[in-house]
């Protein structure tokens, strides 16, 4: 279990490397890279400015990688999250999750990145040409993606 | 208590983080916020909508009715929108 | 599109860097690398041997990503696939999809590994120290899995 | 007629690539392996079992049903096993 929160970039080949390496019980791991994306248009993205909070974050990644390493049989876990100005075509966050089992490794990958879309504490300001900066707001969409988990367990439990 | 402010709250009140005295009525979240709203028009205004804020306790997201006390780390902030 | 079928192994870092090199239009890259994996105990592994149908593996592995690219709105897609005798640890397949929205490169990741277990001309054989040398045999857990996607068709169309 | 083996329809034949010369009767995929099977006890061995091998034909996965005429490439093999 490897939590790193950092301005700098990241290395994904260095990452996942270090994180399968020597370990012959994965046969499978899943990776997630998110991206500042600029769709162009009238609304360019200049840059994107991702604030944190400093401790509670930290702490916050590795009770979720905890939680998914109890819910899913992983062997190795990696979350990666910068902060700071970012621009288009940078690297945000990177996800990974290994384990013996190819579903394991990929339904524990989508569980951490809906995570952390609505519960790591970031926020994200936009700087576009014609709105200036403006704070992207959370997406309903990005809740709805979150509570599968949670109706995943009810329906177990049901 | 340390209050910090992220985001569009850290803009609005003008501060990201403070050191305060709370009165002995303030003991829970709701009670915080309500007192901060009274310090002046840019805190009433950044708190002015309980649904588009968050609030953590001691790094845990808290709840209205969560105790707070003289100690205390709380945190304010806007929903969250990382990954 | 890449199709890559080879012998050599792969640089998971650069493989996923051209595929996201200068297209801002991505959101998110979901990637998937199967590995020989050696549970050890009695049967330890020695080695793994992929044989493949040169020629219509690499027509397969095209027509699959073609249509991953029909079905989900990507900016890009990636299959390496390496054949030949691996050892435990060793890399055999990396699936790669970047699109603007996380859910399209996940979902059209795991479509294209589900596929490649069942539908690809690739065949396993195991070396180990006790029982010599046998073919792996396809799992139904496998065909389940790649089942699935046809089953999404069905329900969207009922 | 190219006809390809694959893994262990290679092995118990004994061949992974031959020219064949059909008879006119073999005019589909079942045919073929009725055929093939006569052949010798190694061919019979090898493709007694109908469920336990695939076809394709030109390198498109074909059923029992499926035509095969002499200019063909015919591959035989097991279920998959790749990723």
């Amino acid at each position: 279990m490897v939590v790193k929160v950092q301005a700098e970039d990241f290395d994904v080949g260095e990452e996942l490397a270090a994180l399968t390496e020597g370990n012959w019980a994965i046969g499978g791991m899943s990776s997630f890279v998110g991206l500042v994306r600029d769709l162009g248009g009238a609304n360019a993205l200049k840059a994107m400015t991702l604030e944190h909070y400093p401790g509670m974050t930290e702490k916050m990644l590795r009770a979720i990688e905890a939680e998914a390493n109890e819910r899913w049989p992983l062997e190795a876990s990696l979350i990666v999250h910068r902060y700071g100005r970012l621009e288009p075509g940078d690297r945000i966050v990177l996800v990974a999750t290994a384990s013996a089992h190819r579903q394991a490794a990929f339904d524990s990958c989508a569980f951490l990145i809906d995570w952390l879309k609505t519960k790591a504490p970031f926020w994200k300001l936009e700087e576009t040409d014609n709105l200036g900066e403006r704070w992207v707001e959370a997406k309903q969409s990005d809740d709805q993606a979150a509570d599968r988990w949670n109706r995943h367990d009810r329906e177990a439990a049901e | 208590m340390k209050i910090l402010y992220f985001a569009w709250l850290r803009q609005k009140t003008g501060i990201d983080s403070e050191n305060v005295v709370v009165p002995e009525d303030v003991s829970d979240v709701a009670s915080l916020i309500e007192w901060l709203k009274e310090r002046n028009e840019k805190f009433a205004d950044a708190l002015s909508d309980f649904g588009s804020i968050r609030v953590a306790v001691n790094q845990e997201f808290a709840e209205l009715n969560a105790p707070v006390g003289q100690g205390d780390e709380v945190a304010i902030f806007p929903p969250m929108t990382g990954g």
